[in-house]
């Protein structure tokens, strides 16, 4: 069972490269600022909370989509580690 | 097996446990009541309030005026009701510090006399009212009521904790 | 930004983040748009007129009696006028108006509603009201209402869609102070 | 070998070599000393008494009923988190292994750290509480991670015994 547990986990976690992993970040935090200032002052202009609502729910829509899933460009600079053929020797 | 480390492992899950309910007894205190935060459960307030809204209470006031929104507990149940104040009587000395309420559900059609225990016609602002709502977030609180009140729901939760715990790695 | 589910965290508190910044603006410009162009809170105003009592005895503890004793229930008539309409902004849901009378008897001070409206929106901010009944009928703590003067007053209360909660009340003209015939024995 | 874990998350590489530190210092001869760890979790499960107490009353007794004892439980919870707090950015600081070699009861003390996004491990290295023999080096993960995310331990002990030569020949000079 653990190991079915642990296979899963495994196939789960999808990280992507350290340079990604900065660009993300930083890509994250831009758009989901410039979206909520958007929002804030469109929703004022048009004196509608609900447009502020939709139009922050679209950023962060959009963050999520071009941010949580491990594309492949996220991944062109993986790093060499140990080979493996050193851990059958432990 | 290090027992420090284990020890050190189990802090950390007690520090999220401990700081969560400190932070609550905290505000409970600052704001002297013992629910600051309440979710509203019942449609009597619509449509200012609606179910699974979070109301933020207020309880250092001495006195209430008519008008505002407070949250009251019967005696012997624990259901928090938040109704309007409709009726204030309060005596002209100052030393007694008694206030009678009467209050209503901006939906409700009748005062809430029928609500009341014990043939009261009035609340007592110091013996059952739990606090004066001050602020207001829309829907937050939906997820508390849902979890509550429809199994599936708590069984999402479940498998949604489970899998998060799983994929998180602690 | 390692895995995936951290990935969404990070994405997720970001966005709870800016939006607690959001409502913050939220509840801070909609505070100014009260205060600006014109103050709500001194601005507002209201006309009360033809203001006529009529009372009854009931003995329903849901009408204030208590131990089988009659109590005198009261209830008003009145013509009202009030625009309401400067307290609407993109933060208000609702507003509560309510009509209460002051009066003050031998052993404390009293406020009492005798009517209120919800006002869902700015079209409907203007509140004309001719030969209105009162919504509620009304008894004393203590004794009766025979002799009490009653000084009615127009109160508003906003709703917002987030925030804190905003209490008001009118500039109140026109004949507002009433004096409750005492009833006559029979 | 315990699980793996994912080698392009910093934070988790870096928390495994933390945690294998103390084994790989035990072949080297050493003794940890555990006086920094033992105040941390005194200082901190005492944190967690005084809020289990809080929650106790409070459930048995009801919030109105115990309001002084409350607010004194408070106090105590913001000062001792504060204390905690203290510690551990300036007494502690980063430091991970604090021990003493077994023949020449030579004192080391090691702090770590890790930056986001790097695959890399900063360890400095403190003599018997000298200055002067203080080492600061990067070792790179890459080097004693596998693809799969098992630590290897024989280049992990290489390594530090590695440096633990280099300080030592250091302070002949």
């Amino acid at each position: 069972m653990s190991a079915i547990l642990d296979e899963i986990q495994k196939f789960l976690v999808l990280p992507i490269d350290f340079p990604s992993q900065k660009r993300t970040f930083e890509l994250q935090q831009n758009i989901l600022l410039i979206g909520a200032i958007a929002a804030s002052i469109y929703g004022f202009l048009t004196q509608s909370l609900y447009n502020t609502l939709i139009c922050y729910g679209v950023t962060f829509v959009v963050t999520l989509l071009l941010v949580v899933p491990p594309y492949p460009f996220y991944n062109k600079q993986k790093l060499q580690w140990v080979q493996p053929k050193l851990a059958t020797n432990l | 097996m290090n027992i420090r480390l284990e020890l050190a492992k189990l802090l950390n899950l007690c520090f999220v446990f401990a700081s969560a309910y400190m932070f609550w007894q905290g505000l409970s205190l600052f704001a002297n009541t013992d629910s600051p935060i309440v979710v509203v459960l019942s449609g009597s307030m619509e449509p200012a309030f609606q179910r699974g809204d979070v109301l933020f209470l207020w309880n250092r006031n001495t006195q209430n005026k008519v008008g505002d929104i407070v949250v009251y507990e019967n005696e012997g149940q624990d259901i928090p009701i938040v109704h309007r104040v409709l009726r204030e009587h309060h005596s002209k000395s100052e030393s007694q510090n008694k206030q009678f309420l009467l209050t209503k559900g901006d939906n409700n059609a009748v005062n809430d006399i029928s609500l009341y225990k014990n043939k009261k016609i009035y609340l007592s602002k110091e013996k059952d009212i739990v606090g004066t709502v001050k602020g207001y977030l829309p829907q937050i609180g939906y997820v508390t009521i849902w979890v509550s009140e429809s199994k599936y729901a708590k069984y999402t939760l479940l498998a949604f904790l489970g899998l998060s715990s799983l994929l998180g790695g602690e | 930004m390692f895995s995936l589910t951290q990935r969404f965290q990070v994405v997720s508190n970001q966005a709870i983040t800016f939006s607690l910044v959001i409502i913050a603006f939220v509840v801070a410009s909609s505070w100014i748009q009260l205060l600006y162009p014109s103050n709500v809170f001194q601005n507002t105003t209201s006309a009360i007129a033809n203001v006529t009592p009529s009372m009854t005895l009931r003995t329903s503890r849901y009408y204030g009696s208590q131990n089988g004793k009659p109590k005198e229930n009261v209830r008003v008539s009145f013509d009202l006028e009030s625009d309401f309409s400067p307290l609407f902004n993109w933060n208000t849901k609702q507003i509560f108006v309510y009509l209460t009378a002051n009066y003050n008897s031998s052993g404390s001070i009293n406020e009492v509603t005798f009517w209120d409206d919800i006002i869902t929106s700015k079209d409907k901010a203007l509140v004309q009201l001719k030969n209105a009944k009162s919504k509620y009928t009304v008894w004393d703590l203590e004794s009766g209402l025979s002799g009490k003067e009653l000084d009615f007053k127009l109160h508003w209360n906003i709703q917002p869609w987030v925030g804190p909660l905003v209490y008001g009340e009118t500039d109140i003209s026109g004949d507002h102070k009433l004096t409750v015939e005492a009833r006559k024995k029979n | 070998m315990s699980k793996p874990v994912n080698v392009y998350s910093a934070s988790e590489v870096s928390k495994t070599l933390d945690e294998a530190l103390p084994s790989i210092f035990e072949r080297l001869n050493y003794t940890e000393s555990f006086k920094l760890t033992d105040t941390k979790l005194y200082i901190g499960y005492s944190i967690v008494v005084v809020s289990a107490v809080s929650f106790l009353l409070d459930k048995q007794l009801g919030h109105r009923n115990v309001i002084p004892y409350q607010q004194g439980l408070v106090a105590a919870y913001i000062i001792l988190s504060s204390l905690f707090w203290y510690f551990k950015k300036y007494v502690e600081k980063s430091i991970t292994y604090v021990g003493n070699e077994k023949k020449t009861d030579d004192k080391i003390s090691i702090c770590t750290r890790y930056e986001e996004c790097e695959p890399k491990y900063f360890v400095t290295f403190v003599k018997n509480d000298e200055e002067s023999s203080k080492l600061e080096v990067v070792l790179e993960t890459t080097k004693v991670f596998n693809e799969a995310g098992y630590l290897q331990t024989d280049l992990l002990y290489n390594w530090f015994s590695e440096q633990l030569k280099i300080i030592s020949l250091k302070k002949k000079e």
